[in-house]
């Protein structure tokens, strides 16, 4: 019997249970304990396991970090947690420094089980410091492991998978991804870290999607098989890094077409990271360029109409596999793009 | 010195705007995220009107009260509300990022805490312009869990910077209570072990705020030292958002009960009646204040939004 | 008449015109005033200048960097230093969210005349905390400029143009360039920001590298061209962002093989984005895969011999060109690879 | 408790082995950079002291006190530094990052103030195993430039941390002085403003130091307070290499001068002469130190480099 829950609850079980199971993990962060518990993430957590283990914690993201990693090399399994990772810059010089080089830096001796989750993504007129995503940051610095779920089930199994890493590993949530539905096991069970998906099977083009921009291809890939008989092949890598390539390798020495969409800067982003393994590895294989699909060399407006030129959609996918393709462009003005107003409105 | 009628104009003002974007709101047309100002009105217009007119303000998310006591300007703040082009960035900002640095309004941001260390770098410009401005950055009590505030002042103490930092206290970080953030007692106990001027009030009055800011102020001119003001308020409304909050639990109505007895606007309007000010000419005042509001409401709906291409400008000056 | 002079003299020359012609102009950072003066770019500022304009501050890097964009718009010309760039990290909050912004944020009202420079790069034993570069980090951000000269002639104009751009600009040294000699004017002159540079011209292999990395590069090239008669073109960008990538295309439209030679991690790096570009770019004109020569996804060891493993080098060059040509590895036994040790001993 | 000679020994046995640093460092093996720690063994050793065994530390790039004290070896202290593979961590580390986490000592730093944070959370996962383990995180006097020393400050009052600051206070950032950096008056004053146990010395006398520090470590234990205690001492040496520096012009020798009028090791000695341990006793002791070092230093020298293969390894656990 399929079990549909939302990204919210799954992100939620997956709290509930490893929490259940191992005394040492605990949330801590700023205002994570008010009413609103992170987007519904942490409710009945405050409940069940106490204060001890659920807490909110001073303005104070720089002490924070390095806080968790203190707890994380005494005992613990921390999960850190922030409202917007944008206010995971104030911690750059912990993470970096610290965090990523501790088990390094004592010749391995030491382990850091240590999680934090931060909200991505567009919201409702954010603006540019609540808007980022930063995952191209955090991949670029060995010794993070770096995961996006996409899917409730991803949602829970990748986070049940960084709480029992030994290593920091940062979970970046877009918080429009909250309130989809997807079938989410009852049972335990932990979707490895390093291990991309085949989110639709095709023959033609080779989509790579990270986060929200999974939807997005997946709204681009029906239009182009309704529209053309064109079959797309999605790959939701989950894991930024350690990436998992070999997937991606596979799928386009079939398709023999890539599309890197990404949700972050495009200059030294992961679709550049993408792009350029693609080229390489599929060199001599590709029968058009890769092509990359990400925010544009600006910041994030917070006016709707420029907003919404900011980043990118199942538009910007179709065109580019049109390109890829060497299609004509079709008439899209019918197509009812997504737009999160028909869910969601302020003031958040 | 501004009147009696005049400080309580700013005041009513500020109000008014407020009150017209929760008119508006739920039509849904202002699509930026609300930080209202509501309750710590008297705190911004007393300290803006102990300052002079050509002085510079830093503020936070939650500066329409600041925006609207130092411009005066109603028709580019709703504007910028709506996201259109002819609002003080064109639509960039919204409300969680005014400024109006023609007026002397140089920043604000919705990081916590990071336009303090920016308004030590304005204020070293002016000491060094030696140009006699005084920079004012105000800020939520919030800011003080930060590590860079404490930068800063160390900053500011060293340096003697002419800078007055306010701390517009309202007890609250979204919905946590400083006492489960802060482990410390009054930050004025604190930073008294640095070189500052200090002075502290609970008032909602906006002639004593006025009166302890300008003390202040003139004590910092005379010992070239910076200057601290914690200003404690109520924050009327739930922390992001027009509306009231007290069913979520985390505040009891009883508390705004009793700080909305000393409303800043009431005690003001009290003032200007005991004053003499004819409640007619209070009417009057009002009655064109929200006119104007209403005005500036109408020209923001009709402007029109940025262009396209607007996104990708004013990256690189 | 040639003027030999080393690249930090080149530097105290940029400071010292730039200062002399610009009362706006001020230095400032942690530091920066003690006697050894920034590894000498420094000497006789304060003297000439005064303590009002080149002063020492606390060690805060955050605020510091908020101070500068603060003075920035108020009418001065910073220049914040910074003696390793590792310590950016406690500042990438004020950088991204309040610098990079500043402009977008203000409608375009408001200009940010603010110099950041960095030392970056391999020291001696420095480790994990005192190596690193990242300007993959900052050209990930819209609305910071950043440069990285090799040249003495480079380090004085494009630091010139850095204090006179009127929007951040971040300028990343390499301290073992610092006893570099090159030709330098003694007029003012100004290098462009957003331009590349051939460095060696060449026919049959492009090698784009950024600052310590055209030294190995050319070293590389030297051999590819004594004992193979390989011509290698080296092109020196300079600018990391934003990136004056014509010239890299018109020199592989030329070769048809491409080499990055950064100094910076690979995931996500300067070197994903060039590789990404000139894959795109030179689609169905390279004759080979670009390939990607950057640090090794791990730490930088304090040990002399696997510090020496983790730094790319002139043969990590030779041997990419190699593979990149098709071409058997020569025997690099004799050969005398740089080492640092030669000119330098510790402690610093 | 330590006697005397127990603390005599230690405090040798860490000047021995700088002074076996800077004999051998010309020959350009250890090629890590030296921050050497001469001058303040009498702050970690009495600290130390006044700590239990099984207590946890952390400290910074200046920490070659910090290890000796905590952990009596040289084998691997001295092939850290010569980079090989019998090293602590393997020659990954150097001086810089000394850590011997087998042996509570936690965790070191080259970036300041870094290390205070994370003693915050390992105290709190000793407070959550209720184990009774207090944890000491030792730090420069420039670290209080650092926001995060005030972020952490406040988490552990408010939180009732298990954790002992130790400001080693010798008055310079690299070569800039506490002055030039910080405008506040002494430090302790504010701290007494949060939830704190606190002590201060200027004294170079071990057993004074040994003193202050357990009384504060009694009254935490009482009040479930963290501690502070700032401990002024004199660097020797440059800030980072093996030699002195008064050349350079930023401070004086005079200073130097009277410091080591009452010199650490030399007071220790002292005492123990006038408590009446022979000097026989006291030389054997030095020299059975001193044959260790040497042999310590013989074996660094002997051993082998980790093999390539070990650049890319512990970068996950
Ligand atoms: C650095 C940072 N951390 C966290 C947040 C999330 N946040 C937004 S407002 C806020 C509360 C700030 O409280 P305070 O400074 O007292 O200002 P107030 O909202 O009460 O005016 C927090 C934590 C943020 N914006 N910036
Ligand atoms: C965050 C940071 N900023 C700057 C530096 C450069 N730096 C290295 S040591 C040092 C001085 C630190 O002084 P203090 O904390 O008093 O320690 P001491 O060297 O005196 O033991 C500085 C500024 C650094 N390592 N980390
Ligand atoms: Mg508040
Ligand atoms: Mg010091």
């Amino acid at each position: 019997m399929k079990r549909l829950i939302t990204y919210e609850a799954a992100i939620n079980e997956a709290l509930h249970e490893e929490m259940q199971m191992d005394p040492r993990v605990f949330v801590y962060g700023i205002d994570v304990a008010d009413h609103k518990r992170t987007f519904g993430t942490g409710i009945g957590i405050l409940e069940k396991f106490g204060a001890e283990r659920f807490f909110s914690a001073p303005l104070s993201e720089e002490a924070l970090t390095g806080f968790g990693l203190g707890a994380a090399i005494n005992g613990l399994r921390p999960i850190l947690t922030h409202i917007r990772v944008d206010f995971m810059l104030l911690a750059m010089n912990q993470l970096v420094n610290m965090v990523a080089t501790h088990t390094y830096g004592t010749g391995g001796k030491v382990k850091v089980p240590l999680t934090i989750r931060a909200v991505i993504g567009r919201g409702w007129g954010q603006g540019f410091q609540h808007s980022k995503s930063l995952q191209s940051f955090f991949a670029h610095i060995p010794g993070l492991k770096v995961v996006m779920p996409t899917t409730p089930y991803d949602a829970k199994g990748l986070l049940k998978a960084a709480i029992r890493d030994d290593a920091p590993v940062i979970v970046l949530e877009h918080r429009w991804l909250y309130k989809q539905k997807g079938e989410v096991p009852k049972e335990d069970y932990i979707v490895p870290i390093g291990s991309s998906n085949v989110l639709r099977k095709g023959k033609d083009i080779t989509i790579v999607a990270t986060s929200w921009m999974n939807v997005e291809a997946a709204h681009a890939a029906d239009i182009l098989e309704r529209e053309r008989g064109i079959e797309a092949e999605i790959i939701d890598p989950r894991t930024i890094s350690p990436l998992h390539d070999e997937p991606i390798f596979r799928s386009v020495g079939k398709t023999g077409h890539c599309i890197v969409a990404d949700y972050d800067w495009a200059n030294c982003g992961f679709s550049a990271e993408v792009a350029a393994r693609v080229s390489e590895a599929c060199y001599g294989v590709l029968k058009s360029p890769v092509r990359r699909i990400a925010f544009p060399e600006t910041h994030c407006p917070t006016t709707r109409p420029l907003e919404n030129i900011f980043y990118p959609n199942a538009k910007d996918i179709v065109r580019a596999a049109e390109k890829s393709l060497n299609l004509r462009p079709i008439d899209l003005s019918k197509e009812n793009f997504y737009s999160h107003e028909h869910t969601f409105t302020g003031p958040f | 010195m501004p009147t009696s009628l005049e400080l309580y104009n700013t005041l009513y003002l500020i109000r008014a705007a407020e009150e017209g974007i929760r008119k508006y709101y739920s039509e849904n047309e202002m699509k930026t995220p609300m930080h209202m100002s509501m309750g710590s009105e008297a705190v911004v217009v007393g300290v803006l009107s102990a300052l002079q007119k050509n002085d510079e303000i830093f503020g936070t998310y939650r500066s329409h009260a600041l925006y609207l006591a130092k411009t005066g300007d109603t028709d580019q703040f709703f504007a910028e509300m709506y996201g259109k082009a002819t609002g003080g960035a064109k639509g960039k900002a919204g409300s969680m990022h005014l400024s109006a640095p023609e007026r002397g309004f140089l920043g604000t941001s919705a990081v916590v805490g990071t336009t303090i260390p920016i308004a030590a770098g304005a204020a070293f410009a002016n000491k060094r312009a030696k140009n006699k401005k005084m920079t004012a950055v105000f800020f939520g009590e919030g800011a003080m869990d930060e590590g860079v505030f404490w930068e800063t002042i160390n900053m500011a103490s060293l340096w003697k910077l002419p800078l007055l930092f306010v701390c517009e206290d309202n007890g609250l970080a979204i919905h946590t209570p400083a006492s489960e953030r802060q482990g410390h007692g009054p930050i004025e106990k604190i930073i008294s072990q640095f070189d500052f001027q200090i002075a502290t009030s609970e008032s909602t009055d906006v002639e004593r705020i006025m009166a302890r800011a300008k003390d202040v102020l003139q004590k910092m001119a005379r010992t070239k030292e910076p200057g601290f003001l914690r200003l404690k308020y109520y924050r009327y409304l739930e922390h992001v958002g027009v509306n009231y909050d007290f069913d979520a639990g985390y505040r009891a109505k009883a508390e705004f009960d009793a700080w909305s007895k000393k409303d800043p606007i009431l005690l003001q309007k009290k003032r200007c009646i005991r004053k003499g000010i004819p409640a007619s000419r209070l009417a009057e005042s009002e009655k064109r204040i929200c006119k104007k509001i209403e005005q500036s409401i109408r020209l923001a709906k009709q402007a029109p939004f940025a262009k396209e291409g607007e996104t990708y400008t004013d990256v690189f000056a």
